[in-house]
This record gives structure tokens, C-alpha cells and sequence, in this order.
């Protein structure tokens, strides 16, 4: 039996917004792809570069950075700057091989229990896509 | 430009203004030079300035806090000087700074007479320390070339799968000595990620995937910091192009946000703000 | 294992192999590695005497990775053992003497075994003082067997503290201090002393001025350490490795260290 | 005399390929020459100048799993590691042979290192006598020379279109014997001339100025970066530590250097060299004064590494110089 390439996912969700979107996506029972391992972190900011860079090293093929849209942060400000580190950093990691498109920010309230589906949705596809990181 | 120096330094040193002068003097192979720290005015006449003088000395500042201090910067070290001043760790009042106008830098390769200039240094624009309290050399009068970064233009032509096998090769040749680190000026934290215990973030194996994160985080932490010196290049024993990973940050820097790291001491870095309506780096 | 004080246990190792037990043999002084798997190894003291049959002890301050993995364990865990390494008191030469045992925070531990090992051999030795020094009262090690200690014949025990706390009635002071206000004669004596260096440092300056020689004075030095058996030259202080020379080191020899400790 | 031609040698080294590890010089990453195994004698690149590293680090890796726990049934047991195929290095520099018969003195004395002792047996080293010399080397003052033959196995001296061979060991004897060497009148070449520093009573120089401000003075400008020490064919200082995988732990060893601020820190935080000075001291007193103490010579064999790529030039050389001075005033 063939066995499509399941790629591995990891997805550090703020407390307040995306987690709790997650949940809503969950009990309301709309399906996404299991390939994600979500965790929960207070806010989008506390998601230091270096988690990510130690999530690839550990084997994962793609990681999801989600917290509150812009304005919303329950810490006010915090997600404008996981915004400008995140972006630096999908730049720098392209740099060394890590393509950028590994690499995902989304905004994600606590109502989007269907809009956090269908990012799980689209980023699981675009992971699979550029096949297994380490090769 | 080593006599100027030298007078100056006898100066600060003679009137009380400082109790030690952090410059050059040539190295035991008489070619290439190394940091010297005068205390005394007896030894003044060592100091010297030249093309050789590679070495970033402002990462010797933060053992000297609470000192007066004299120091001969060179334009990317005055930067680092600033970069420094930015993050509260140094004191403006404690430091009298000495700098150089600067052409450009050599390789330092011990006992090597036929080095060249560093790469950096052809696109370096910044020919005057942007900070100074005396200035030793003629200010160009040339218009400096533009800055920019043909050097990671041509890297980022590669394939992914190129990309990452020349970094692969990197991680395998890295010896984790921490070279790169003791000799950044902007590296000072106490204690380090890569000391850190529980988590180990970075373990003690010296192999590819310990390297890789160190090396990644290592520069990661110095983005909007790096002042483009090249001290952590010139320190590999093993050559690893550092300065790869710096002027990629350094560029990004400059087109997501507009920043430049070292030019003001009054600048904000660009991870302590930010804009509300801003898409660095673009959509998706 | 047992809780002595907030943070510090002392743990009872038995080994996998009983038949093993009797290789094991150490004396007083003498330490070994425990390893908790998967994070590392460190040395400590053996806290008990060969003698004990069922288990070998080790008092065990919470202070790094290692120790925070050994105080997780549960009572029962798998734990790795190398050991005994380093020299010992010289219990032998220590006969017919009074012996003052000096001990600040967990540094009181590898004096507990010269302390068990009088007790048992009571008629070879002549009187014995404890001092127990501490930061608080609650960090006092071993408080447990105090009374039983004082009980013995010849045999008294005093504690101080750096800072007391409301139900403390006793001394607050400084080891170093205490030593000097309690007069301990050099007559015929041997000092033993274990604590952080900083006491170590000022204790043998005390009793220095009370008149004891440098071979009177015995102390047990401690330092980071990954090998125990003279390779890693790590422990050193100048040319002695404190793992194979020491860990017991009497005044007289560190007084030719040329490195501080 | 014993005369190998090019093409035998190549014959040889590829012969030995068969059933053994043959580790060579070679030309990798960054244009630098690492000590390498390899699959063809193609790669090897035997030029003036000596490796990067020293072969060192097959003997004592730069991180290696000196052993691994297996938990089952609530019983662990320990997993010595071995070694798996007899070994070869070939083109050795004498300093270098000569550092690890030093890092032999530590780790083959009782209790042996026993992973340590059976790559020791099980490997050959063969030699390449130095015809030329490095600017930064000195090894004639510290126990060797351009044509020591001590510390190896065999030993090739360059001559016309081939090398003169000295079988020094019975190991090195057995490794001949399927090689095609042809005894013939040579003439060797002449040892180059060696700078020197004098090292002749450096020890007790060392002694005398242990605790003089000098060494906090040129640590001024030491970065503690520890190049030094990972470059160094003979220094030993090595960090423990566990790596837990998904059936196994591993305790893993790795070099580590004393200039490390972190190196003697206990947990605790207690650091009995908490300064750049006393950390700089501690490394030229183990190679000049702790080491010739316990074992009677000096830890250093003149390779010139620590010279050469030191970024800030601490230069051993000077150092004994200016210790030498210090101890005569």
C-alpha cells in the first residue's frame, strides 16, 4: 500500500485568539487535517525565532505561527511583533534552505473556527506540496 | 595615521582623561596586528593603524563599563559603539572614542603578507565613524559608492536544495568552539541560549543539527544589531562565511524596515517598535 | 529517600546486583556518581558507612539540572552509581584524639560517615564536638539525629545559623565566628571542616588563631567535576586534582596549593 | 634503507581500504585540510603545511557517545561503546603523533579510558617526516622535531618520486607487510631549521610567577573564545552529558575548552576562576607547569595551531618568552 507523504506540523497558538478558535473549529466539529501538533502559547510574541529553528531541527516539515489580528492582541501589541520577527525570519531561514513557505503567520480569532480549518487546510497542502524537509 | 593616535592617547592618558587606551599594535608576526590595551604612557608608542587592524574592539567595553576608556574605532566599530549605546550598555560619559577614517580592511591571516581586502569592505559606505570624539585621517571627498549587497543577491539565485546543501556542509565543518560569539561586540548577553541547561537548546554534541541551531540563532539574534564588522568571520577557525548570514539579515533589514543598525546612538532598534500598518516582508 | 531540609534529600541506593554490594566498599570521605539517566552525572559524598548494609546514602541539595532530575525520582527509580572515588579521612591517625567537626549547609553531610564512624568506634576517640552551621534552622542537615548524637558519651552538639526564624531560640552567627567564640582547644585535636569555600576559607583562618597546626586542620574540598578519576582536569586547584588527591586535604596541603579554591 | 615509490604507496593505502578505517588529509570544506577517512587514495593531500585539526579527533572525538543506557523492565543497562574496524591514519606530522602519545599519558593511566585505549591499539599511524616548516611552529623546543619518529608507527620521509620508510613499532612492521617496498641507497633530505622558544625550565619559571599580574594583563585581550583549545592536537578538556533518543539514552562527550567562563562554574553558581586571568593561566599552566608536574613534560609539542589562528595573537611562544623574563626579575 502507498502512503501519501503525511508531512509534520507544528503550530504554536496564542492563548487567546487562535487557540480558542481552534476549540470553536473543534467543538463545532469542522475537520481539518491531523498532521498539525498544536501548542499553546500566551501570545503569538511568545514564540521566540528560536522554538521554530528547534522545531525543524527536531524533524518537523512546517510550522504555523496563529495569534489575534492585528489590534486585538490581548497583550495589545504583541502581535505586531511576532509580525516583523516572523517575517525576518521566514526571509533569513529561505536563505538557508529552509523555504520560506515552511513557514506561516496567520491571524486567527476565537469566532474563526472555520477560517482556522481551512489555514490547517491550505498550509498542511502547501507543506505536502515541497515534500519532506529532511531528505 | 598612527602617529595622531599615539599623541592623542599620551594626551589622555598624561591629563587623567582616561586610565586606558584600547588600540593596535602589531602581532608577533610582525604583519598583521592585535588589540593593546595602554595603561601606561610609557607604551603609547606601540600603537599603530593600518589596513591589518581587523579586530571590532568595542566588544572589549562591556568589561570596562564602569571605566573611563579611550578606544579607536574604526567606522563599523563606532557602529557597534552606537548599536551598544541603543541597548543601554554603555555609558556615553566613560568613553572617549578615537576614530578612523577607513578604507576598507584586510583579510587577517597570520603570517600572510599578500591578504586582501574583505569583502564587506567594497561595499562599505560608511567611511567615517558616525560617532567620534576626535578624528584621526582625512574625511573622502569622493561620494561613497552605494550601498548594497550584491554578495547575498547572488546566494539567494540558488535552489533551495543548493541553499541548504552549502550550509549543510557549513554545519558539518563547525567545531562549536564559540569564537564567533566572544568576538561579536553585540553578543554580551550573561548567559547565553546555547548555555542554557533546562532546555538545552543547543546540546553539547558538536554535530550538524546542534550547529545548525546555533548558527541560525546565533545571527537571528544579532539581526538589526549586526553592524556588518566581520570580527565573528575573521575568528572562525574554520572559515565558516558568517558574514553570509549577517548581510542577509542586514539587507532584509533594511527593506522591511528602513533600518540600519549603528548609524545614530538615538536610533530604535527594529524589534523594540513597530508600525501598525505594515506588511514587512510582504504577504505570504 | 527522605526530605532533610527544603532542598535538601538524602537518598538510600541499593544496588540492582546485591552480590556487587560487597566490591562497593568506601570509607569515610570517600564520593561517587549518581547518574539520573538521560540528563547526566554528578559527584556527591557518601553519606553513610560501609558498614550499612542495605543501601548506600547520599544527602542531596537541589541545585542544578542533575540534582532537580534526582529529587523527581520516585522512591524506587533506576539510578546509575560509579564510584567510590577520591581518598578518605585517615580515621586510623585520627585515634585517641578529641575531633571537631565544623559543617556549614550541605557541606555538613560528608562530615556526617566521621561522625557515624566515632560513634560505632566510641573507646578509639576522644571527645567529639558538632558544630552544625546553616542558613536558616531549616536548613540544618541531618537535625533528625542530633539528639542522638548529643546523647553519646563525650559527645556535644551545637548549631548556629545564619538568620534565625521565629521559633529559633539558639545562636546566630557565623561559623567562623562560633568557632573563635567557642574556644576549641587544639590540645590533642584534629578540626575537621566542610562547608561553602567562603567558610572553608574563613574557618581555617580561625582556627589558625586558636593555635591549631596545619595538620591538625582536615577539610574536604569540592569542585565541578565530570570524570572522577584524574582526566578531565576540571577539579583542579594548581597541579592537585581534588577528584584523585582529595577530596580530604589537611591545612598543610592546601596551604601549598598555589591556586585558590 | 626502505624505499616506497609513489605508485606503491597509492597500492598500499588503497590495499589497506579493504578491511580498515584509513584516515589521510584532505582538502574540504572552505579550502581547508582535515584528517578525513577515505575511499581512494585520490583524496589524500599530503601539501606543506599541516591539517586544520590534528588527528586528535579520532582518538578522542570532538563529540562522541562513550556509552548508552537501554531501560527495560525497570532495569537499565549500560552499553560500553566500541569501535568498529582497526584503523590507519596516515600522513601524521611528528607534533602531532607526539600530542597524542601526551593525551596517552592521562588516558591510558589507571583507570584506563577504555574507549580511548582500544582505538589506540587498533590504530596505526604512519607518519610524514616535515620537510618544510611552518612560520608559526616550534617543535623542536617542546620534545619533537621535523623527523621525530617517536610517537608513530612508521615514518615516510619525501625523497625523489617516492619516500623513505622507517618501520618504527612491531604495529607498523605487521601494517608492511603486504606492501611493495624495495631496499635501496637513499639519501634523506636535510631536517629544516625550527624556530625555537625556550622552554628549557619553563616549568618552575611558571611556578614562580603563578600569581603575578601578568596574566591578567595579557588576558586584557583575550576573548576566551576558545579556539585555543579546540585547535590544540594535545589539550583534553571534555564536557558530559546525556541525550535522551527515543530507545536509548546516550552519554555524550564533547571537547570542551578550560577558557569556557562556564567551565568550572558548579551549579550553584560557585566559580573557582571567575575571572578571564585565572581561566588563561589555567590553560598555560596545565601544558606548562600541572601536566610536566604530575607526568614530567610539557603539554604543548609546537604545532602552532593555537599561534596561528588565535584572533587577538595570544602567542604561546611569547608567553614563554615573557615568562622566562618575569621569573628572572
Amino acid at each position: 500500500m502507498v502512503t501519501a507523504y503525511q508531512p509534520r506540523i507544528i503550530g504554536f497558538l496564542c492563548n487567546w485568539c487562535s487557540y480558542a478558535g481552534a476549540d470553536l473549529a473543534g467543538t463545532s466539529r469542522i475537520s481539518y487535517p491531523g498532521n498539525i501538533r498544536i501548542i499553546r502559547v500566551p501570545c503569538s510574541a511568545r514564540v521566540d525565532p528560536l522554538f521554530i529553528v528547534k522545531a525543524f531541527q527536531y524533524g518537523a516539515d512546517g510550522v504555523l505561527v496563529a495569534g489575534c489580528h492585528p489590534g486585538d492582541c490581548h497583550y495589545s501589541e504583541g502581535n505586531y511583533h511576532t509580525r516583523r520577527r516572523l517575517a525576518l525570519l521566514r526571509s533569513f531561514l529561505d536563505f538557508t534552505g529552509i523555504e520560506r513557505e515552511r513557514v506561516r503567520l496567520e491571524w486567527v480569532s476565537a469566532s474563526e473556527g472555520r477560517r482556522w480549518s481551512q489555514v490547517v487546510t491550505d498550509f498542511t497542502a502547501q507543506v505536502a506540496a515541497l515534500g519532506p524537509r529532511v531528505k | 595615521m598612527s602617529q595622531p593616535i599615539r599623541d592623542k592617547a599620551r594626551e589622555l592618558l598624561q591629563t587623567g582623561k582616561v586610565n586606558c587606551v584600547i588600540g593596535y599594535e602589531r602581532a608577533t608576526d610582525g604583519i598583521t596586528a592585535r588589540p593593546l590595551f595602554v595603561y601606561d604612557v610609557r607604551d603609547v608608542d606601540r600603537l599603530i593603524f593600518d589596513r591589518t587592524c581587523v579586530h571590532n574592539l568595542s566588544r572589549y567595553l562591556r568589561d570596562r563599563r564602569d571605566k573611563m576608556t579611550a578606544i579607536v574605532a574604526k567606522p563599523c566599530d563606532a557602529r557597534a559603539i552606537n548599536m551598544l549605546l541603543n541597548e543601554q550598555q554603555l555609558d556615553r560619559q566613560k568613553l572617549f572614542i578615537i576614530g578612523v577614517v577607513c578604507q576598507g580592511v584586510n583579510e587577517r591571516c597570520w603570517g600572510q603578507t599578500d591578504t586582501r581586502q574583505q569583502v564587506r569592505c567594497q561595499w562599505c559606505r560608511q567611511h567615517v565613524p558616525p560617532v567620534y570624539d576626535f578624528l584621526v585621517g582625512e574625511k573622502p571627498a569622493d561620494e561613497p559608492p552605494p550601498a548594497g549587497f550584491p554578495d547575498i543577491e547572488e546566494f539567494e539565485k540558488k535552489s533551495p536544495a543548493e541553499r541548504r546543501a552549502f550550509w549543510e556542509e557549513q554545519y558539518r565543518a563547525c567545531i562549536r568552539c564559540n569564537a564567533c560569539r566572544h568576538s561579536c561586540p553585540g553578543c554580551y548577553c550573561q548567559e547565553c541560549f546555547a548555555e542554557n541547561l533546562d532546555p538545552a537548546w543547543v546540546g553539547i554534541r558538536i554535530a550538524p543539527a546542534e550547529s545548525q541551531i546555533w548558527n541560525l540563532v546565533r545571527a537571528f539574534h544579532l539581526s538589526g544589531r549586526c553592524v556588518d564588522c566581520g570580527a565573528c568571520e575573521q575568528a572562525c577557525p574554520v572559515n565558516i562565511p558568517l558574514m553570509l548570514l549577517n548581510r542577509k539579515l542586514q539587507k532584509d533589514g533594511i527593506k522591511f524596515f528602513g533600518f540600519e543598525p549603528g548609524l545614530s546612538a538615538e536610533a530604535v532598534p527594529p524589534f523594540a517598535t513597530f508600525k501598525k500598518d505594515e506588511s514587512p516582508g510582504g504577504e505570504g | 529517600m527522605i526530605d532533610l531540609t527544603p532542598d535538601v534529600k538524602l537518598f538510600n541506593v541499593e544496588l540492582d546486583d546485591p552480590s556487587e554490594r560487597d566490591r562497593f566498599d568506601y570509607k569515610p570521605g570517600q564520593f561517587a556518581f549518581l547518574s539520573a539517566y538521560g540528563v547526566g552525572e554528578a559527584p556527591f559524598g557518601i553519606v553513610s558507612l560501609a558498614s550499612k548494609k542495605d543501601g548506600i546514602e547520599f544527602a542531596i541539595r537541589k541545585v542544578g539540572t542533575v540534582t532537580a532530575a534526582l529529587h523527581d525520582l520516585e522512591p524506587g527509580a533506576s539510578v546509575g552509581i560509579r564510584g567510590p572515588h577520591g581518598n578518605s579521612f585517615p580515621m586510623e591517625s585520627f585515634k585517641g584524639k578529641n575531633i571537631h567537626i565544623i559543617g556549614g549547609g550541605i557541606g555538613f553531610a560528608p562530615l556526617r560517615p566521621v561522625i557515624s564512624y566515632i560513634l560505632d568506634h566510641r573507646d578509639d576517640y576522644g571527645d567529639l564536638l558538632i558544630l552544625n552551621a546553616a542558613r536558616t534552622p531549616a536548613d540544618l542537615c541531618f537535625a533528625s539525629e542530633f539528639e542522638t548524637w548529643a546523647a553519646s558519651p563525650r559527645t556535644r552538639v551545637e548549631m548556629t545559623v545564619d538568620k534565625g526564624d521565629t521559633g529559633w531560640q539558639g545562636r546566630v552567627a557565623l561559623a567562623p565566628d562560633v568557632v573563635k567564640e567557642l574556644r576549641l582547644s587544639p590540645q590533642n585535636a584534629i578540626a575537621i571542616t566542610c562547608g561553602p569555600p567562603i567558610m572553608i576559607r574563613f574557618t581555617l583562618v580561625r582556627l589558625k588563631e586558636l593555635g591549631f597546626a596545619d595538620d591538625q586542620i582536615v577539610t574536604t574540598l569540592e569542585q565541578k567535576m565530570k570524570c572522577g578519576i584524574g582526566k578531565c582536569a576540571r577539579c583542579n586547584v594548581g597541579g592537585t586534582y581534588i577528584c584523585q588527591d582529595g577530596p580530604v586535604f589537611t591545612l598543610a596541603q592546601i596551604s601549598r596549593f598555589i591556586e585558590q579554591f | 634503507m626502505l624505499f616506497f615509490s609513489e605508485k606503491s604507496l597509492t597500492a598500499w593505502l588503497n590495499h589497506l581500504m579493504l578491511d580498515r578505517t584509513v584516515l589521510a588529509p584532505v582538502r574540504g570544506t572552505n579550502d581547508l585540510v582535515y584528517f578525513q577517512s577515505i575511499a581512494s587514495s585520490e583524496a589524500v593531500s599530503v601539501g606543506s603545511q599541516n591539517a586544520a585539526l590534528s588527528p586528535k579527533d579520532w582518538f578522542f572525538p570532538r563529540s562522541e557517545a562513550i556509552m548508552s543506557f537501554v531501560t527495560k523492565d525497570g532495569k537499565t543497562q549500560v552499553i560500553p561503546a566500541t569501535m568498529e574496524k582497526d584503523a590507519v591514519i596516515f600522513g601524521v606530522r611528528p607534533c602531532d603523533a607526539r600530542a597524542i602519545s601526551l593525551i596517552d599519558r592521562p588516558f591510558r593511566a589507571e583507570p584506563v579510558d577504555a574507549l580511548y585505549q582500544e582505538r589506540r591499539n587498533r590504530t596505526t599511524l604512519v607518519g610524514i617526516a616535515c620537510v618544510t616548516v611552518c612560520q608559526e611552529c616550534f617543535c623542536t623546543s617542546m620534545g619533537s622535531g621535523p623527523f621525530d619518529a617517536k610517537a608513530l608507527d612508521i615514518m615516510l620521509t619525501p625523497v625523489d618520486s617516492g619516500f623513505a620508510v622507517e618501520v618504527v613499532t612491531d604495529k607498523g612492521k605487521r601494517l608492511l607487510e603486504k606492501a611493495i617496498v624495495q631496499d635501496r641507497e637513499l639519501t634523506l633530505p636535510k631536517p629544516p631549521e625550527v624556530k625555537t622558544v625556550p622552554s628549557a625550565g619553563v616549568t618552575e619559571a611558571m611556578r614562580r610567577i603563578f600569581n603575578n599580574v601578568y596574566w591578567d594583563r595579557v588576558a586584557d585581550r583575550c576573548i576566551h573564545c576558545n579556539i585555543c583549545s579546540f585547535v590544540c592536537p594535545c589539550c583534553y578538556c571534555f564536557d558530559v552529558r546525556d541525550y535522551k533518543g527515543k530507545d536509548k539514552i546516550e552519554r555524550v562527550r564533547s571537547w570542551e575548552s578550560c577558557e569556557s567562563a562556564l567551565f568550572t562554574r558548579a551549579a550553584g553558581g560557585h566559580n573557582p576562576r571567575p575571572s578571564k586571568g585565572a581561566r588563561m593561566r589555567q590553560r598555560f599552566a596545565h601544558k606548562l607547569l600541572y601536566f610536566p608536574d604530575i607526568f614530567g613534560e610539557l603539554k604543548c609539542t609546537g604545532c602552532g595551531r593555537c599561534v596561528k589562528n588565535c584572533p587577538v595573537n595570544i602567542d604561546i611562544r611569547e608567553i614563554i618568552h615573557d615568562v622566562q623574563k618575569l621569573a628572572r626579575e
